[in-house]
């Protein structure tokens, strides 16, 4: 007994993270918590998404269920389970049960080696990105396989498209994620890393986000992450698989209730997985703004104050929005119930202040609301733009985005080459 | 980290090697076995990948990480994609009601036979008492892993194979344009 | 494989197409499809995703409207053609009183005349509005649906306290108006004019100057001017392609000579300019409207009709410019109290032919914008 | 049982070759069959890892000509699949079939 409490305590002192430590209670620990996390978000972000996107469209969005409609998320989750699950008669049932299990596994998996600090990872791989991209793109055949197994043309074609547009935007992807790694061999020992922790370890080290390094050369790299990483996720204006001018639903047109759900899930968690590839590879991951310029006990305490007063901040959103609520009978459940969840918040943010607390999660903050930023984006876009045509979207893709992409990675190791490149040529100019 | 990228004996050992060995070996056999007896082709993909992804891991529990990284970004992830395209593509209601294996399979069943009487042949041979592959001495860390691979490929003085590289990317060429010329309608 | 020799000689002048060459695909879109706003079923040829060639099946939504009409007195009838174009269902009513008018030989008093104009360019506005709304809904953009519903909810309450009715208003009657103006419908107007005037430029702002905007609509469903000419296409479809034709201007009907409007054109005819042309024709409504309330006159609402409308015999066409294009009414009378034949010309009927010279040659996804584009109702079409 | 050796991977890369030699020689969906040509590449890759394995226990940690190895032959595996199955979708397209026994003409 004492040496498993032994165990578990020798682990806090550690500097690496719980699998580069090798210690498994930790790692469990660890997964759990990134689970349990990731669906707390993707609930959040049903909520929000919805929310927000309605009152960029002048509507109110959902109020019922809960109040400004905070449990509705919970309330959809209810209705897909207690949904019939639906197997279509022709489909085929093996591939038509695991598909869906493939994308949410694709989509879960990449966690696995997501930064959250630079401990706060489940484990650091030497070839992070190289599994993060593998492994994401594996939802690929989870799509294609669930529109085969339908049986019904159109998940079919909206499956190809899918497929086929996430294989596209894959190349064009890659070469900007290349790109960033040829910036992290910048040091002395030009030693690069496809480490996700290194990478931001790179930016601390090179005092410079690498969206601004080379500018505007990180600038161009993250563009065309930003715009490709949407064309992964199939959301808006990609959202060909999905138009439903065209294609009802795309290929999960013919699941329903749980099943449909896994999707869901699945797509919101890619959306998060591949905006924290791009806040780690250009945002600087966990970083707090000016880690090297504002330095020194009182910066650290101010920064670190932020997680707590964020939440502190919510919770004084929802007492005065319970303050606004109308007062009657009717809504007595509803005023409640927002001030017991802005006291929740509230107490959030009190425990987050506490500066035993503070220190641990501030790196979790600042990384969260980087890849908040994005999930705000996505909605953004949703908002505003109409959808591209198919063969536009394949003309950006391997038109624009892969030449672009292309020239930036020549361009990048021209420029980071640039003082080997001139000792040569002056060699050769002056034998 | 260590220069030699080497983790000494004992801090990080891996975890229950046998174990995992024998499952995905027989998650791997298991997988062949399904692809070549599936009437349905997309079945048959499916074990591949299946297959694909238990032999990366493997990869890993062998410290080659970047190998696995690339086995999973381009066979689980493009190779077998471009297969459920084509398999998608053509038809294949009529291919399942068909006759599976052809005229000369039992030639094939006996020439296999014969070569995996060879292979046994080889691995229980021994040389004065000592296997033909004893067991390699040290396991060595994965943190250099890809960075080592790239010295070999593109090192001016350790690389011995950027010559090949290169000419890996004029058959990547190559095939791109054969399989353009081949799959399209009018060119 | 068929041996080659066995081929009849018909055979071998007409080669199997599905040879080393995609067959042709017949896909059905529709009836029930979102994206043919309503009932409209369009079979498509298709190689690969391109559009070889269209058929539009129409008739889904028919109601006989023009036999009812034969069976009906001339009054009975005025509220069967607001469920014609139930989006625009105004402009129905003023084309179809007026060619009774014109059949009467009587003419509506001034103030009637304006109310009318105001009306009618009201819902001229909410047309397009709701065209706006669809039309990027189907080209993917989710936002100017909620903007222009929002917009157009004020037009339908000034329609609302003035006839009662939001969206089948039967607000004109033979002769004039039935209802007196309520109070402050002057000042109802001006509020929404000045309210709806940034609106617009909000949804310019949105899709006007978007990439993907100007992606999905620049050189798709063109139209040539002499093509649509020669298909008799009319209203903004006709105006975008450059043809400088508004019955407004062209043969002035109820007192639109006293307004002073431009008519916007386009250039390419394609399914932008119409986007283009649509949007500044909110603004000459605009316009239109300021004049109309600004100058109402007192008077009377009612011409001196009889109580039992009985039409000479005789006959009559009398078009109006309805917002999708020329709204006709071709009337005979066989001096009974009950037309002998009424025959509409709808515009969306007509602009509907001019679909598959539009979408020849595009791809699938672009006869959903084209659809968008050419705005029409299927209750109209068919009728 | 203990200790998994070089001899262990070697003969599950065995029994995959003979499971991927099996598919070429007996199934007559060219789908299948490259698929198998697919299984026997891997099987090959395996052993590859494991020699490099086994070669960085007496030559140091940068002897990894194995793993580059592998990645060779990844690389012709991709360009394989690409061509094979470019091939069968010309071959589909005329003779609609996809048996191998069936591509017994050198025309058609």
């Amino acid at each position: 007994m004492h040496a498993l409490v032994q165990y578990i305590q020798s682990y806090l002192d550690s500097d690496k993270t719980p699998g580069g430590a090798g210690n498994i209670f930790w790692a469990t620990v660890y997964i759990l918590l990134v689970f349990a996390g990731l669906s707390v978000a993707v609930i959040a972000m049903n909520w929000l998404e919805r929310k927000i996107l309605a009152h960029m469209q002048v509507r109110l969005g959902p109020m019922r269920v809960g109040p400004h409609g905070l449990l509705q998320p919970i309330a959809d989750a209810i209705k897909l389970l207690l949904k019939e699950d639906i197997i279509p008669a022709e489909a085929d049932a093996v591939v038509f049960w695991i598909a869906p299990f493939i994308v949410v596994l694709a989509a879960f998996t990449v966690f696995v080696v997501v930064p959250f600090g630079p401990t706060h990872a489940i484990t650091d791989m030497n070839i992070g990105i190289l599994f993060m991209l593998g492994v994401s793109s594996l939802s690929v055949l989870g799509i294609v396989t669930a529109g085969w197994a339908s049986n019904s043309h159109y998940p079919l074609i909206g499956a190809l498209r899918s497929s086929a547009q996430m294989v596209s935007y894959e190349v064009a992807m890659g070469l900007a994620v290349v790109s960033v790694i040829l910036m992290t061999s910048l040091n002395e020992q030009s030693t690069g890393t496809l480490s996700m922790i290194g990478i931001v370890q790179a930016q601390l080290a090179q005092q410079e986000w690498f969206l601004f390094k080379f500018f505007p050369l990180g600038l161009i790299g993250f563009g065309i992450f930003a715009i490709a990483m949407v064309a992964e996720t199939n959301r808006a204006p990609f959202d060909l698989p999905e138009a439903e001018s065209e294609l009802t639903a795309g290929f999960h047109t013919e699941y329903s209730g749980f099943r449909w759900s896994l999707f869901f899930l699945a797509e919101y968690s890619a959306m998060i997985a591949v905006s924290s590839i791009a806040v780690t590879l250009w945002l600087g991951g966990w970083l707090r703004p000016f880690p090297n310029l504002l330095v020194g006990p009182t910066w650290d305490l101010l920064f670190s104050l932020f997680p707590g007063i964020t939440f502190l901040l919510l919770a004084a959103m929802c007492f005065f929005n319970t303050a606004r609520m109308p007062k009657h009978p009717l809504f007595k459940v509803q005023t409640i119930g927002l001030a017991g969840f802005g006291a929740v918040l509230g107490l959030i943010g009190l425990i987050l202040v506490l500066p035993a607390v503070r220190i641990r999660v501030t790196d979790i903050f600042w990384f969260s609301a980087k890849v908040a930023g994005f999930m705000y984006l996505y909605i953004w876009y949703r908002g505003t733009f109409p959808r591209y045509r198919f063969d536009q979207l394949m003309k950006v893709g391997w038109k624009v985005l892969l030449p672009t992409g292309l020239a930036l990675l020549v361009l990048t190791a021209l420029v980071g080459m640039r003082t080997e490149l001139w000792a040569e040529l002056q060699g050769v100019w002056r034998p | 980290m260590n220069p030699a990228g080497m983790i000494p004996a004992g801090t990080n050992p891996p975890v229950a090697t046998p174990f995992f060995f024998y499952l995905l070996a027989a998650i791997m056999v298991v997988g062949g076995v399904m692809v070549i007896t599936r009437k349905n082709a997309v079945h048959s993909a499916m074990a591949l990948i299946t297959t694909l992804l238990a032999q990366a891991a493997l990869y890993l529990m062998l410290y080659a990480p970047f190998v696995a990284g690339v086995q999973i970004i381009l066979y689980a992830g493009g190779i077998m994609v471009l297969f459920l395209f084509v398999i998608m593509l053509i038809s294949i209601e009529r291919a399942e009601k068909e006759r599976q294996f052809n005229k000369q399979w039992l030639v094939g069943i006996v020439a296999a036979a014969a070569l995996g009487g060879l292979f046994i042949a080889v691995y229980t041979t021994t040389t004065k008492g000592r296997a033909l592959f004893p067991e390699g001495r040290m396991t060595y860390g994965e943190t250099q892993n890809t960075q080592q691979i790239a010295a070999l490929l593109f090192d001016r003085t350790a690389g011995q194979y950027m010559f090949a590289f290169e000419i890996a990317s004029l058959l990547l060429l190559v095939a791109i344009i054969g399989a353009v010329v081949m799959a399209k309608k009018r060119i | 494989m068929t041996d080659p020799t066995s081929l009849s000689p018909l055979d071998l002048e007409t080669p199997d197409k599905t040879f080393l060459d995609a067959n042709e695909l017949v896909i059905n879109m529709g009836p029930q499809h979102p994206a043919t706003h309503g009932v409209l079923r369009v079979i498509l040829r298709l190689d690969g995703e391109k559009v070889m060639g269209l058929e539009c099946v129409i008739g889904y939504l028919h109601r006989g409207v023009e036999k009812i009409a034969e069976n009906r007195t001339y009054t009975m009838f005025n509220p069967y053609v607001d469920r014609m174009d139930y989006v625009a269902a105004v402009s129905n009513g003023l084309g179809y009183c007026e060619a009774v008018e014109k059949l009467l030989n009587v003419e509506a008093p001034p103030r009637a005349q304006y109310v009318r104009v105001i009306l009618t360019e009201l819902n001229r506005m909410a047309s397009h509005q709701l065209w706006l709304g669809t039309h990027a809904l189907d080209i993917g953009a989710i936002t100017p649906l909620f903007y222009t519903f929002r917009d157009r909810e004020e037009i339908l309450k000034i329609f609302e306290k003035y006839c009662g009715a939001r969206l089948t208003t039967h607000a004109f009657r033979i002769g004039g108006l039935q209802y007196e103006t309520y109070d402050g419908l002057e000042k109802d107007v001006k509020t929404f004019v000045s309210f709806v005037r940034p609106k617009i430029d909000e949804y310019e702002e949105l899709l006007t100057t978007n990439r993907i905007w100007l992606e999905r609509t620049k050189g798709v469903g063109k139209i040539s001017g002499k093509d649509a000419i020669a298909l008799g296409v009319t209203g903004p479809v006709l105006r975008a392609s450059g043809v400088k034709w508004d019955i407004r201007k062209a043969l002035p009907y109820a007192n639109y000579k006293n307004f002073d409007f431009d008519i916007p054109t386009g250039e390419n005819g394609d399914t932008y300019d119409r986007y283009l042309v649509r949007m500044a024709e909110f603004r000459q409504s605009l316009r239109i409207i300021e004049q109309a309330v600004d100058n109402i006159p007192e008077g009377p609402i009612m011409a001196k009709v009889p109580k039992v409308i009985k039409p000479p015999v005789g006959e009559i066409y009398h078009s109006i410019e309805a917002p999708k294009g020329e709204l006709g009414y071709f009337i005979v009378s066989d001096g009974s109290t009950q037309p002998y034949r009424i025959r509409v010309r709808p515009p969306s009927f007509v602009n509907l032919q001019a679909l598959e010279v539009m979408c020849r040659g595009q791809l699938v996804a672009d006869v959903i914008a084209v659809i968008g584009t050419l705005d029409i109702v299927l209750g109209e079409v068919d009728r | 049982m203990l200790h998994i050796t070089t001899l262990h991977y070697l003969v599950l890369g065995a029994a995959l070759f003979l499971l991927g030699v099996i598919g070429v020689l007996t199934r007559r969906n060219v789908v299948i069959v490259l698929m198998s040509i697919e299984l026997i590449l891997n099987a090959v890759n395996l052993n590859l890892v494991a020699f490099s394995r086994y070669w960085q226990g007496i030559h140091g940690p940068t002897a990894l000509h194995g793993q580059v190895f592998a990645i060779f032959v990844i690389t012709d595996a991709a360009a394989e699949a690409a061509v094979g199955l470019g091939i069968l979708i010309a071959f589909f397209r005329n003779k609609e079939t996809v048996n191998v026994d069936e591509v017994n003409l050198l025309k058609w």
